[in-house]
């Protein structure tokens, strides 16, 4: 049952090669649906392999499956294998999960788009990758999907590559992702001189005759890696221009999946977390941070999907902080639910942006919940979810996450809970300003069609997916509730890849139940807060501070402090350097023999008296040199 | 020999115990072939009353070079059977080195009059005089090779250089041939008084001017106060370096080269590099060979001076002639560092590089003679513009020869340079032998410049870019500061160009050779491997 | 002192000798005729003659006196006469301003050199390799022994050289032949009207300084010289 | 006791110099000619010398030679000159440069 | 072990045979011209395989060895030998030539174009395969005179500049080679008192440490001039700009790689004393090279002297691997060899392609060009991610080996050197975005996509890439022992150096941990 685990990423790959050569030919809407049987196919393969795990005894819930040797050289060994243990398939169940659900939609989304059949041409190649990167049973060959998912996010973004924004857009993502990946790429060298080895077992188990110092290193390296990709600070900006790409995109690759994969990968080294500790609170406190401000700035932006992208940043931060925390059960639990929530707001987006004709103001929006039922309903699930309302999912996930933050330190507490009540603040901003109040997309835009808009839910393609996952959002949280110990599922799942390393706070039930109580309050705060500013209002200056507009600034520092002196120097290179310098150098000593030549030519006057001199001369010099030699 | 019965009636007064030393003529057949000839083929022509083309003249030079030629082979066969030996008093020398010269020289012949041929019925200058001239001025050069006494050597380098003064001025309607004559001849005879008085020095310091006596004088004792002898030996070098063109005594070659009817030319620079090297390489190795620590700084220094102003002055000219002629400057300079490393590999080498360059400069100036159309005018590097197209076969042939002179793998070119550098490596003067190849490949530079204006000039249907490659202010392209030729209405033909049958051939045999011992050098390394073991 | 050792006739005649030698030497150098320089050459030589009495080359005395003098300063005279070209020289300021010191520092330094090599001892080789000088009755005697043995060969190839001689000659002095087709024919000598002595023909302006102007005036130079080889009237 | 042989030789060394000096300065072709058979003379006389106290007849013979080959020479130079003059009369050595570089 | 069929001489001498006959075809015969050519290459791409399947892999020695005296009085002698090192160089060569021709079809009829690439074949084949030292430098030199040809009778408008400066830039610096060779022939002849130029003798020569530094330097100096490496390169930009298709593809593809072998085979093999002393020096360079590549390459507007400057950058991680003298850097440097042959050239294919279309090579008049060609330009995506070093691609592999192997001898240059991927990204990124991206330019239909030629011609380079990137394992396994044998050689020299280059002899094995 096990061995289909192949079928995982070869179907998606398989759906890519077959659109690669065939997919002009199927066309619209034919390749899509085969891009989203294949990946449907794969979300039932990796149930199976799912179930096969399950019925293993939980010590013995460890498959490695090798292909064959990639690389082979000096002491290095790796291979192409996949590891199937609960960690990796339940991010590829939830992977393929999501992803299928948001294939289908993107049949509907992007059927008017002439590039269809590429779109879905690069969806699965993201699948293939991003399961590769999960399943992968070494360091290398998760590089490779963490790469290859790299790739096909900048196609995706930069899919509509006509806009010079989204190309730009495409291209920073990319090196974002490659400074990152950099970092990645030393702390893969420095594994290999330490350990031997890139295989996970092999590394895991010589990390004892490793010193701390090289762990941390090694630790910390990896988690720049991760901050490239999961959009942490400093190396986040990227995400929010990421918003160029169609929207389904930003529901898949930059809320759901990829991004998340940064704290899959915490969490797959934990071992080493675990023997460097200093590594594992710089990834606390950096994930802390990037929480706050990622809901800071969302509280400020007006684009529907920049305020969904800061909001994922946010909430990748609050992951970051569980992992570094140690928490990796609760890390993994908001990244599930946080999968659901967020890609269920992002189409929700999507449709009505789609419903708007491309406008993603909300300002210009407004009172689409009676045109826009379904739409409206799984948004406000989404948003109440997210904000941590009582018994929908995000309660318990977050709720988790919290908890053991208080556990280990009260600071992070406090930030987690700032965040809490943020987090349900913007996106009540959001939903409040897009299905409630007057309507302001008649009179709020120029364009001559906006009377000509008729708003109106997508057809099921589009909408099934938002109830499935509405569905999700809301009673997501079953799969763990830590109110009693045998109703942790996740947690007992997956604590033979954590272990003994998990972090384990030493709160009572009742202490958690006084958390719970604590997180309750903070959301309704949160939700009370946005009703109470913009329930009725759409203009509230007061609480849109342009610092805050402006994003801290910190695109407009990276563009003046490292983009253009970077620029400056590059140029001066090229002019000064390269072509005065160093070719000068070339052609100037060609100058130097040629003019030595011209001026030399001068003493060869014509005249045969100046050239019996010169003889003479020769004789003198001859005789003087001899004269020394004379005895 | 009539000569002697005369002679000996006049001089009758002195006692009977006259014995005229055993002549072996075989050893000096050659050069009798040579003379004789030319006698011959002087007055064949006056004795028929009608007018005798010239063509007659060229065949008959040709046989003669042949003759000699098989003469030379033959006594290559005797030396092999009884190694060397020394004739006539001690005064010729009969070793594997001359031999080499020996072949040399005739093969030189027999080429050049071929070319000559087609350059005498262009510019109708009609007579024997310019054949005769060439086989005595061999015939010079051969006694220079195996010449076994200063005195000899010295008669010998002016029956070799007179001719030439001449034949530099042969072409008596373009006035610059005139001042070649007159400038050459000048310096040349102030050299050859410098080289006398050398003479003298020497033969006061030694006793003798015979090399072998003059060697074991030296060996046998130690010269107390050695001044005079050195300043003898520092004119002879002088006298020699003349005639090779060795810096600072190079001065009259790009004139002359330039001047002197263009076969000419090219029969000179082979000719006179071959005489001269071949005296310079015996005396100074084998005569003076223990004195060698004393001459060997002086060559090391000539060598270099000689390798960098060849190649630098060369790139910075306009007309072809003058371009070889410091190339020929830059080659003298290789040869000296032969003989620098002063040890049997390194002569080997200098006449193994001789040997190569003869034909290589030969073919070089046949394609020039062709090129310069009547009137020996269009020596401009813009007569050689798209060559590839007007005339494939002698561009391709020109571009061997050049790339050869360059030291490109698979020509001669390479082995030689291979064969003298290694030389100097061997006698662990890196310096030398770094020097030599980086001026070899500033030389280059020229040579690509031909090249390019032969191939890279798309002259049929070319366009402005085509043009514009020739004048760009910046380094290493072909031409660009010397001053590019639109802007000099030059009238060069640039119409197609027709190659005389001789000439044709005379090319050919120059590449093939070129080519053939490029691949397949070993032969002929091994012929001048023996040129290296003196008498 | 060495001088004072001689007796005193050889050393008189030594003095009166050399003396001649370097006055007539002086005399070539800076007369301004070339007939005076011819005649002083004479003079040089005869002093060389004494000298090689003194030197016991009587023979040699004879030849120098009958070839040189007698031979090639009268065939100098011939060419100064029928060139016509017996002008005065202005040798009293030199047109290359550089040349004529830096001449006399080279040679005063090539004399002093070669002086200062020899230090006095000068013949420091064997003694008569090839023979002894013997008495004066013997020299023409033992000068054609050596000749005719140690020397043969380069006597019999001096042959060669004379004729050489004579076809150099010959062809040198004839005059030039009627050109063929391009430039016209010369028969009688083709003057040239002067100024123009910068380019002839076929030379290239010195490449270097790409200055249009020297290209084109070489150009002209060119067309100029195609017309001026028509034939003038010799003189 | 006769002359030491340093004087002769000196006094060749001068001839020697005088006539390259000469061949230096003038500009007439053919007192440069005359020069250089200064400077031959001067080895003659060298040669002659050496002769006589080396008490070797070589040196003789070889002032011999030295007489022939001048000849040659001078009969060529002549015929050069002579061959010059008719294109250009007055012509001295500075006139004829017309090849340079 | 010498296989029965004489592969290595028949590889250098059917192209050598084929140029002459090429040459003898009457002008007119365009058509003859073109297809002895390109048979005749194809032919040498079959020699060439065949020779890689009779190769035994897990033999590191050379094969095929085929002896003949060719100057005994020199002791030169045509000697062949191939081992994993050359193996695959050989058959990239005999790959790229036959795409060369088919990628300049418009040439492909004109027969001293046809005549002087297979000389050039020759040539290059005969570099990677001699083992004799002069027969190397022979090759090593005769294949300037093609190139020279090639740029000067076919190229663009400097041509005549780009070629005199190729060809005197690179003669000048084989004159040290010469010399040196020389040198190091006649002090192993004072030792032995044999004259040979044999590889596998001179190997063994005692040479002081000066001695051997010189030496070194000499032959340094010739190929880091041919790679090109930093700072020799400047002659690099203006070739690869104004030569043809075919040549810009051949400069970069081959015989920059002729530098680099000449490296490893014979620095490697000749003076491991002086390697372990100057490596550092060189890896320095090399790291320089990357980072400096990809600086001006940033800024630069054509898209030829763009892939220059990144080919300097990744012949920089060549030279580091063959330094860095760990068995994983230096297969990575072989390895990565063959993979930069085959996306430059393809990258130069796809260059011409547009050059025929468009009529430049300035990205600054390319616009939006996906949406007009839109398969040339996911070909043209595939080979930049390639070049990038994107996993799953052949560039990354070789590109990963190296920085690992760096790592462990000279870990702080291998880190700076990691950046070099960072900033690889930053500039072809940037010119795919200028040509690619944005509004189109030109009208539909104005420009044609990949023609079936042009696709077939870029179908192998395409093919390797993506299969190079997943499965080098028969490439590794070939390379492996060959490059054990160069390293453990050095390394017992290494083992006797003096003690301040040490450690890394420790960290030559992964794993030993370190305080």
């Amino acid at each position: 049952m096990l061995r289909v685990v192949y079928l995982v990423p070869l179907l998606p790959l398989a759906g890519f090669v077959i659109l690669l050569f065939a997919g002009r030919k199927l066309g619209n809407p034919l390749a899509g649906w085969l891009a989203t049987f294949m990946v449907a196919a794969s979300f039932v393969v990796t149930v199976v392999v799912f179930a096969g795990l399950f019925r293993l005894s939980p010590g013995s819930r460890s498959y490695t499956q090798t292909w064959f040797t990639w690389i082979n050289a000096g002491h290095l060994h790796v291979t192409m294998g996949l590891l199937v243990d609960p960690l990796s398939m339940t991010m590829a169940a939830f992977v393929t999960g999501v992803s299928a659900l948001i294939h289908l939609y993107s049949i509907g989304y992007m059927e008017h788009d002439e590039d269809f059949p590429k779109f879905f041409l690069y969806l699965n190649l993201f699948v293939a990758a991003m399961l590769l990167l999960v399943l992968a049973d070494n360091f290398l060959l998760l590089f490779l999907g963490w790469e290859g998912v790299g790739v096909c996010s900048y196609f995706l973004i930069g899919f509509w590559f006509e806009r010079d924004t989204a190309s730009s857009a495409a291209k920073k993502a990319m090196i974002f992702n490659r400074i990152g990946d950099a970092a990645f790429l030393v702390a893969l060298f420095l594994i290999y001189e330490r350990t031997g080895s890139l295989a996970y077992h092999t590394v895991f188990a010589n990390l004892a005759n490793v010193g701390e110092p090289s762990l941390v290193a090694i630790g910390v390296l990896l988690f720049a890696g991760a901050v490239g990709k999961s959009a942490q600070i400093p190396l986040y900006p990227w995400l929010a221009d990421a918003m160029e790409g169609p929207t389904p995109v930003s529901a898949l690759i930059h809320a759901a999946t990829m991004v998340t994969a940064g704290v899959y990968l915490m969490c797959r080294i934990n071992p080493i977390l675990y023997r460097a500790p200093d590594a594992a609170h710089v990834v606390a406190i950096v994930g802390a941070a990037t929480a706050l401000l990622g809901a800071t700035i969302a509280c400020a932006q007006n684009d529907i999907k920049k305020i969904l992208a800061y909001s994922t940043i946010s909430q990748l931060g609050y992951m970051f902080l569980a992992a570094g925390i140690g928490a990796y059960d609760a890390a993994i639990f908001l990244m599930l639910t946080h999968a659901f929530y967020k890609a269920l707001l992002f189409l929700g987006a999507g449709s009505v942006i789609h419903a708007m004709n491309d406008d993603q103001d909300v300002k210009t929006m407004g009172a689409l919940a009676r045109l826009m039922p379904i739409t409206a309903v799984t948004f406000l699930i989404g948003w109440l979810s997210i904000g941590g309302v009582p018994v929908l999912s995000g309660f318990w996930s977050k709720g988790d996450v919290l908890l053991n933050g208080y556990g280990f330190s009260p600071a992070l507490w406090a930030v987690g809970a700032l965040t809490a009540v943020l987090t349900a603040y913007y996106l009540g901003r959001a939903y409040l300003l897009v299905f409630r109040g007057e309507q302001r997309w008649v009179e709020g835009r120029k364009t001559a069609d906006a009377a000509a808009l008729h708003p109106h839910d997508p057809r099921w393609v589009m909408s099934l997916p938002l109830v499935v996952l509405g569905a999700l959002s809301a009673v997501g949280g079953l799969i763990n509730l830590p109110i009693h110990p045998d109703l942790d599922f996740l947690d007992r799942w997956l604590s033979p890849v954590f272990a003994s390393r998990l972090f384990q706070h030493h709160f009572g039930l009742g202490g958690v139940w006084t958390f719970a109580l604590v997180d309750a309050a903070l959301a309704l705060l949160g939700v009370g807060l946005a009703v109470a500013v913009w329930g009725a209002a759409s203009e509230r200056p007061a609480f849109e501070p342009v610092l805050l507009q402006r994003a801290w600034y910190i695109d407009w520092a990276y563009d003046r402090f490292i983009a253009r002196p970077s620029t400056i120097v590059a140029t001066e290179t090229a002019s000064v350097l390269e072509a005065k310098g160093i070719d000068g150098a070339v052609n100037g000593f060609a100058w130097l023999v040629r003019s030595t030549g011209r001026h030399v030519r001068k003493l060869q006057t014509g005249y045969v008296r100046n050239y019996a001199l010169g003889l003479s001369a020769g004789i003198v010099l001859i005789l003087a040199y001899v004269l020394t030699r004379a005895s | 020999m009539s000569l002697i019965a005369t002679f000996s009636l006049l001089s009758s007064v002195v006692p009977a115990s006259f014995v005229t030393p055993h002549v072996n003529y075989v050893a000096v057949l050659p050069e009798l072939i040579l003379i004789g000839g030319a006698l011959v083929l002087l007055v064949s022509g006056q004795l028929v009353f009608t007018k005798v083309p010239t063509a007659f003249y060229s065949i008959g030079s040709g046989v003669i070079g042949v003759a000699a030629l098989v003469a030379s082979l033959v006594i290559w066969h005797d030396v092999q059977a009884r190694g060397p030996f020394t004739t006539i008093a001690d005064s010729v020398a009969v070793d594997g080195f001359s031999i080499a010269f020996l072949v040399l020289v005739s093969c030189i012949l027999i080429v050049s009059s071929a070319i000559a041929n087609d350059f005498l019925i262009r510019e109708g200058i009609e007579g024997p005089e310019y054949h005769v001239l060439a086989l005595l001025a061999g015939s010079g050069a051969m006694l220079m090779a195996s010449a076994n006494d200063l005195i000899l050597i010295f008669v010998a380098l002016e029956i070799m250089s007179i001719p030439l003064y001449i034949l530099a001025g042969m072409d008596s309607r373009r006035r610059s041939s005139g001042e070649a004559a007159m400038k050459y001849f000048v310096l040349g005879a102030f050299s050859s008084a410098v080289f006398v008085y050398g003479i003298a020095l020497v033969y006061g310091a030694t006793g003798s001017t015979n090399l072998p006596q003059i060697a074991s004088y030296l060996s046998t004792n130690i010269v107390t106060s050695n001044g005079v002898l050195l300043a003898g030996l520092g004119l002879l070098l002088v006298g020699f370096g003349f005639k090779v063109s060795a810096v600072p005594f190079h001065m009259w070659t790009p004139d002359v080269y330039q001047g002197a009817p263009t076969p000419a030319t090219g029969f000179m620079t082979a000719i006179a590099k071959a005489g001269g090297f071949a005296a310079l390489l015996r005396v100074f190795f084998s005569t003076f060979g223990t004195l060698r620590t004393d001459w060997q700084p002086v060559l090391w220094v000539m060598a270099i001076v000689t390798l960098l102003l060849g190649a630098i002055l060369g790139l910075v000219q306009r007309d072809v002639k003058r371009m070889l002629a410091y190339s020929s400057i830059n080659h003298a300079g290789f040869i000296l560092v032969g003989l620098a490393a002063a040890t049997a590999k390194g002569i080997s080498g200098s006449v193994y590089y001789v040997f190569v360059y003869a034909f290589l400069v030969l073919g070089s100036f046949a394609v020039i003679t062709v090129v310069g159309g009547k009137g020996d005018h269009d020596h401009d590097l813009d007569a050689y513009r798209g060559l590839g197209r007007r005339q494939p076969v002698l561009a391709l042939a020109f571009a061997v020869l050049l790339l050869g002179q360059t030291g490109i793998p698979f020509t001669t070119g390479f082995f030689a340079k291979l064969y003298v550098i290694s030389a100097a490596v061997k006698a662990h003067s890196y310096a030398l032998a770094v020097i030599a190849m980086l001026s070899a490949a500033i030389a280059a530079a020229f040579y690509l410049r031909l090249v390019f204006l032969m191939y890279g000039v798309r002259l049929l249907g070319g366009t402005q870019s085509d043009e514009g490659s020739l004048k760009l202010p910046v380094t290493g392209d072909q031409g660009e500061d010397l001053e590019p030729a639109d802007a000099a209405p030059r009238k060069v033909n640039l119409g197609p160009v027709s190659v005389p049958g001789p000439t044709a051939v005379a090319i050919f045999v120059t590449v093939a050779v070129t080519v053939v011992f490029g691949i397949w050098p070993a032969p002929l390394v091994d012929f001048v491997k023996a040129a290296g073991f003196l008498f | 002192m060495t001088l004072l050792a001689a007796t005193i006739p050889d050393a008189v005649t030594f003095v009166i000798a050399a003396a001649i030698c370097v006055l007539g030497a002086l005399g070539v150098v800076l007369s301004r005729n070339p007939v005076h320089s011819a005649l002083m050459l004479v003079m040089t030589l005869f002093g060389v003659a004494v000298l090689f009495v003194e030197e016991d080359a009587q023979f040699l005395a004879a030849v120098q006196v009958i070839v040189y003098a007698g031979a090639i300063v009268v065939l100098f005279l011939f060419v100064i006469m029928l060139l016509g070209v017996d002008q005065k020289e202005a040798i009293e300021r030199d047109p290359l301003p550089a040349q004529r010191p830096v001449a006399i520092c080279v040679g005063i330094l090539v004399l002093a050199e070669v002086l200062l090599l020899a230090r006095g001892h000068w013949p420091t080789g064997a003694r008569s390799v090839s023979g002894a000088i013997g008495s004066p009755a013997d020299n023409v005697g033992l000068i054609g022994r050596s000749v005719f043995t140690t020397y043969l060969l380069a006597f019999e190839v001096t042959s060669a050289l004379l004729v050489v001689a004579v076809i150099g000659a010959v062809v040198l002095a004839r005059r030039p032949r009627p050109a063929l087709g391009g430039s016209a024919p010369a028969t009688g000598p083709a003057v040239e009207p002067d100024g123009d002595d910068e380019d002839p023909d076929d030379t290239e302006p010195d490449g270097g300084e790409a200055g249009t102007a020297e290209t084109v005036s070489s150009a002209a130079a060119q067309a100029e010289d195609e017309l001026a080889s028509p034939e003038v009237p010799g003189p | 006791m006769t002359i030491a042989a340093s004087w002769y030789l000196t006094l060749a060394a001068v001839l020697f110099t005088i006539g390259a000096i000469g061949l230096l300065v003038r500009r007439n072709v053919l007192v440069m000619f005359m020069c250089v058979e200064l400077m031959l003379n001067a080895a003659n006389l060298t040669f002659v010398t050496f002769a006589r106290r080396l008490n070797d007849i070589a040196g003789q013979t070889a002032v011999f030679f030295v007489l022939v080959v001048a000849a040659a020479e001078v009969v060529v130079g002549l015929g050069i000159i002579v061959s010059i003059y008719r294109r250009r009369p007055g012509a001295t050595a500075d006139d004829v440069h017309g090849m340079k570089g | 072990m010498t296989g029965s069929f004489p592969y290595l001489t028949t590889l250098i001498l059917v192209p050598a045979g084929a140029a002459v006959v090429v040459a003898l075809i009457p002008k007119a015969q365009r058509r003859a011209v073109q297809l002895v050519g390109f048979v005749t290459a194809l032919a040498v791409l079959g020699i060439a395989s065949a020779a890689t399947v009779a190769f035994t892999a897990g033999d590191g020695g050379y094969q095929f060895v085929s002896t003949h005296q060719w100057i005994p009085a020199f002791g030169i002698s045509w000697n062949l030998g191939m081992d994993g090192i050359s193996l695959f160089l050989v058959l990239m060569t005999a790959l790229l030539f036959p795409i060369a021709l088919a990628a300049s079809a418009d040439r492909a009829g004109d027969k001293s174009f046809v005549a002087w690439i297979l000389v050039l074949e020759a040539g290059c084949l005969g570099g990677f395969l001699a083992i004799d030292l002069l027969l190397f430098f022979v090759f090593f030199e005769l294949t300037l005179v093609p190139v020279y040809f090639l740029i000067a009778g076919w190229g663009h408008e400097r041509r005549g500049y780009a070629a005199g400066k190729f060809f005197l830039y690179t003669l000048g610096a084989s004159a040290f080679l010469f010399v040196g060779i020389l040198a190091l022939v006649a002090i192993h002849s004072s030792q032995t008192g044999v004259t040979t130029f044999d590889v596998r003798a001179l190997a063994d020569t005692h040479l002081s440490g000066t001695a051997g530094v010189l030496l070194f330097l000499a032959f340094t100096a010739a190929f880091a001039v041919k790679m090109p490496l930093f700072p020799f390169h400047t002659w690099s930009p203006d070739a690869y700009r104004e030569a043809p298709a075919a040549g810009s593809l051949l400069l970069a593809g081959v015989m920059a790689k002729l530098g680099a072998y000449g490296i490893i085979r014979f620095d490697l093999a000749l003076f491991p004393r002086a390697v372990v002393t100057l490596a550092p020096l060189l890896i320095a360079l090399g790291v320089i090279g990357i980072i400096y590549g990809a600086i001006v390459a940033a800024v630069e507007r054509d898209l030829k002297r763009l892939v220059a400057y990144s080919s300097l950058a990744h012949l920089g991680f060549i030279v580091i691997g063959a330094f860095a003298l760990s068995r994983e850097a230096l297969t990575g440097a072989v390895l990565q060899m063959i993979n930069h042959g085959l996306y430059t050239a393809a990258l130069f294919i796809l260059i011409a392609i547009l050059y025929r279309r468009l009529g430049t090579f300035s990205v600054k008049e390319m616009r939006g060009l996906q949406r007009r060609v839109p398969v040339l330009a996911g070909v043209f995506t595939l080979v930049m991610l390639a070049s990038i070093g994107v996993p799953g691609l052949n560039g990354f592999v070789g590109e990963f080996l190296i920085l690992a192997g760096t790592f462990l001898t000279h870990r702080w240059w291998a880190v700076v050197a990691t950046a070099g991927v960072v900033l690889a990204a930053v500039y072809l990124l940037w010119a795919y975005q200028q040509a690619f991206h944005g509004k189109p330019s030109v009208e539909p239909g104005a420009i044609r996509d990949l023609s079936w030629r042009e696709g077939l011609t870029l179908a192998p380079l395409v093919i390797l890439i993506v299969l190079l990137g997943i499965f080098p394992g028969p490439l590794l396994s070939r390379i492996g022992p060959s490059v054990t044998r160069v390293v453990t050689h050095v390394e017992a020299v290494a083992h006797q150096r003096p003690p301040e280059i040490g450690s890394s002899g420790v960290a030559l094995r992964p794993g030993g941990a370190k305080p």
